[in-house]
């Protein structure tokens, strides 16, 4: 796994750049709306990547302490990010349901038909 | 004897590797979905057992040893259980296409090998 | 990284949302091995129960819910967005450009409030854990807003789609001795999962209790426990677990968690602490810390296992 | 021999996912995303040992076990929910 803390300066930030912009794309330039949410999850999982990133010091390890080590990586990110997580689940699952609700309402979770009933019903 | 104890467990793990990629390997050659799952087989068992083995040779008599011996356990449990059910799965869905994906393109032929053998 | 990136793209082109979602649980793997690889464990363990099993199952709910084929666009790619998100990124990877590099331990975020929790936080709270010891302690309003915001989420999820439906319900009652086509009626599937469900909640224990010295916590407990009951729903049906573990449990439940997390707060307020200061509730600090810590993250875990019963149960019992 | 042992599995999940994201039918990604959950608790066993702190086992054990409940949903769902299937009964809802 050395290959990975070898990494050289800012390629973990771009790869995390990359992911960012898959899950942008995803969110503007498809219609369907689970589709949308997936892209919300990989732009949300490409920010926490971000965080974590920022908390790992080189030569660190977890920050659950022990004797005999003296350095570990941040642990205040690991919090933010950990809380983060279990709220981006639920509200993955308000979204879930919102799009259960919309497939009830219209038929279909594709976002163009659904503004094209719109505009018929206006 | 710790020499030998080395000796062991590095042996396993060059075993479970090996088995690992020739699990992975059958994974990708294998022609249709029942014969794959003895690739994925071969990495749950042996793969992960020799591996498993092998580390706790490596970790000596602690609790660490105890939890890989529980991971074992649990795989060999839930491992043959989750590819029996997809084994299932496969066999009910094969007679009945419409769980197909369209978007297969060349490889559509498969199908029909699923379901010419169920 | 790499992995994740393949994955990334091809999710963006495949348009059988199972594959979809079946791509997402090995993306949310994928990012929780990179998360133990830098040293995030406690992030590992969560990412690990949450995203790549939970929201796995609620977006199959979905699924089974609505369609699982995506609609094809007569409109091809989109030229606009594709520019969008290029310039966009173009404009981050100028940002990074003043990053500091990575695992560097003179960045700044390293300096701030980290090192005094590195520090003393043995020493407040006596617990290894540093990552548990902020989260429920030095941070407490921070998680104390967290699970109200699960609480919502949950409330949320109940109120829009937890009525059963007029008109679209359509219960088939099945005469007695005829075979029900589920998976109950696979043995093996039956006894393996009879054999497992106990271990696990066991093991959803272990960890809400282990939390404070190793990796575990309420978050990840209360999933895991969450995990249990789903695996019987899933094997039986919904019908038969909810007569195990009623609706009302569940709501109980819900609120349950957040009033002790609160309740503890105004436990030590009426010691004569402030608001979520746990040094008071026992005699010595280091003893009112645990017992507070412990209290608080027992509360996260009850609202975070009754939350997600609750959400996948309204997923499940949708459709019927 | 770590090392060693640590990049076989990752290529063995390089593989794993060039079948899932291939994988002509749904069965094949399966497959795939179970035998990856698998490799994913060998990589963390063995990093653990890596990185001389074996301590955090516990989480190649949520692996597993969340792994299995995600085969196992899968395949009720694939196997069980066919949409506008007309008797409905119950075993529609619940996945």
């Amino acid at each position: 796994m050395d290959f990975f803390s070898d990494f050289p300066g800012l390629l973990n930030y771009w790869v995390v750049i990359v992911l960012m912009m898959i899950g942008f794309y995803i969110v503007i330039a498809h219609d369907n709306l689970v589709k949308k949410i997936v892209g919300l999850n990989i732009f949300q999982v490409s920010v926490f990547v971000f965080y974590i990133t920022m908390a790992k010091i080189k030569g660190g390890t977890a920050p659950i302490l022990a004797e005999g080590i003296t350095t570990y990586s941040n642990p205040l990110p690991h919090v933010l990010i950990l809380t983060a997580i279990v709220v981006g689940v639920a509200m993955t699952a308000l979204g879930l349901a919102l799009v259960v609700r919309i497939r009830d309402a219209y038929g279909t979770i594709e976002d163009d038909e659904i503004q094209a009933q719109e505009s018929e019903d206006l | 004897m710790a020499l030998v104890l080395d000796i062991v467990s590095w042996g396993l793990l060059g075993v479970g590797a090996v088995m690992m990629i020739i699990g992975a390997i059958g994974m990708i050659r294998l022609p249709d979905v029942f014969a794959r799952m003895h690739g994925a087989g071969i990495i749950d068992t042996l793969g992960l057992g020799a591996i498993m083995a092998g580390l706790m040779i490596q970790g000596g008599l602690s609790i660490v040893t105890v939890k890989l011996g529980l991971i074992v356990l649990f795989v060999l449990f839930t491992g043959p259980t989750a590819t029996h059910a997809l084994a299932r799965a496969a066999l009910h869905g094969g007679v009945n296409p419409q769980i197909d994906e369209p978007d297969t393109g060349v490889e559509d032929k498969d199908q029909g090998n699923v379901s010419s053998k169920t | 990284m790499g992995f994740m990136v393949v994955i990334g793209i091809a999710v963006a082109r495949l348009r059988n949302l199972f594959a979809v979602v079946m791509l997402t649980g090995i993306f949310s793997l994928t990012a929780a091995v990179l998360y133990v690889v830098l040293d995030a464990v406690d992030v590992a363990f969560t990412e690990a129960a949450v995203g790549a099993g939970i929201s796995t199952v609620l977006m199959l709910g979905t699924l089974a819910l609505t369609t699982s084929e995506e609609k094809a666009h007569e409109s091809g790619s989109h030229p606009w967005a594709l520019m969008l998100v290029v310039v966009t990124g173009m404009a981050l990877v100028y940002g990074t450009l003043d990053m500091p590099p990575y695992g560097d331990p003179t960045a700044a975020i390293h300096h701030h409030v980290a090192p005094y929790y590195l520090e003393k936080s043995f020493g407040h709270t006596g617990l290894p854990n540093v990552v548990t010891s902020i989260l429920a302690s030095y941070r407490g309003y921070d998680t104390l807003g967290e699970v109200f915001v699960i609480f919502t989420a949950a409330a949320g999820v109940l109120l829009i789609i937890g009525r059963a439906k007029f008109g679209r319900r359509r219960t088939v009652r099945l005469a007695p001795g005829e075979l029900r086509d589920s998976m109950r009626q696979n043995v093996i599937l039956r006894v393996v999962s009879k054999l497992l469900i106990p271990v696990i909640l066991l093991f959803a224990f272990y960890v809400q209790w282990h939390g404070d010295f190793g990796p575990g916590g309420g978050f990840q407990a209360g999933v895991i426990f969450a995990a249990g009951f789903i695996l019987y729903t899933l094997i039986f049906d919904i019908d038969t677990a909810r007569t195990m573990i009623s609706p009302r449990i569940t709501r109980l439940g819900l609120a349950a968690g957040v009033l002790l997390y609160t309740l503890v707060g105004v436990a030590s307020m009426l010691k004569g602490g402030t608001f979520l200061d746990y040094s008071v509730l026992a005699d010595t600090q280091v003893k009112g810390q645990h017992l507070g810590i412990l209290l608080v993250e027992l509360g996260v875990g009850i609202t975070v296992a009754s939350a997600m019963v609750s959400i996948f149960f309204t997923f499940a019992g949708q459709e019927r | 021999m770590m090392g060693a042992v640590a990049a076989a599995v990752l290529v063995s999940m390089a593989l794993a996912i060039f079948r899932s994201i291939k994988g002509p039918t749904v069965y094949d990604r399966i497959l795939a995303v179970n035998a990856f959950g698998t490799l994913t608790v060998v990589l963390i066993s063995v990093h653990g040992f890596l990185s001389g702190r074996p301590e955090f086992l516990d989480l190649a054990l949520v692996y597993a076990l969340i792994n299995f409940i995600a085969t196992i949903a899968v395949s009720k769902y694939v196997e069980f929910s066919h949409m506008g299937r007309p008797s409905g009964g119950d075993e529609l809802g619940d996945i």
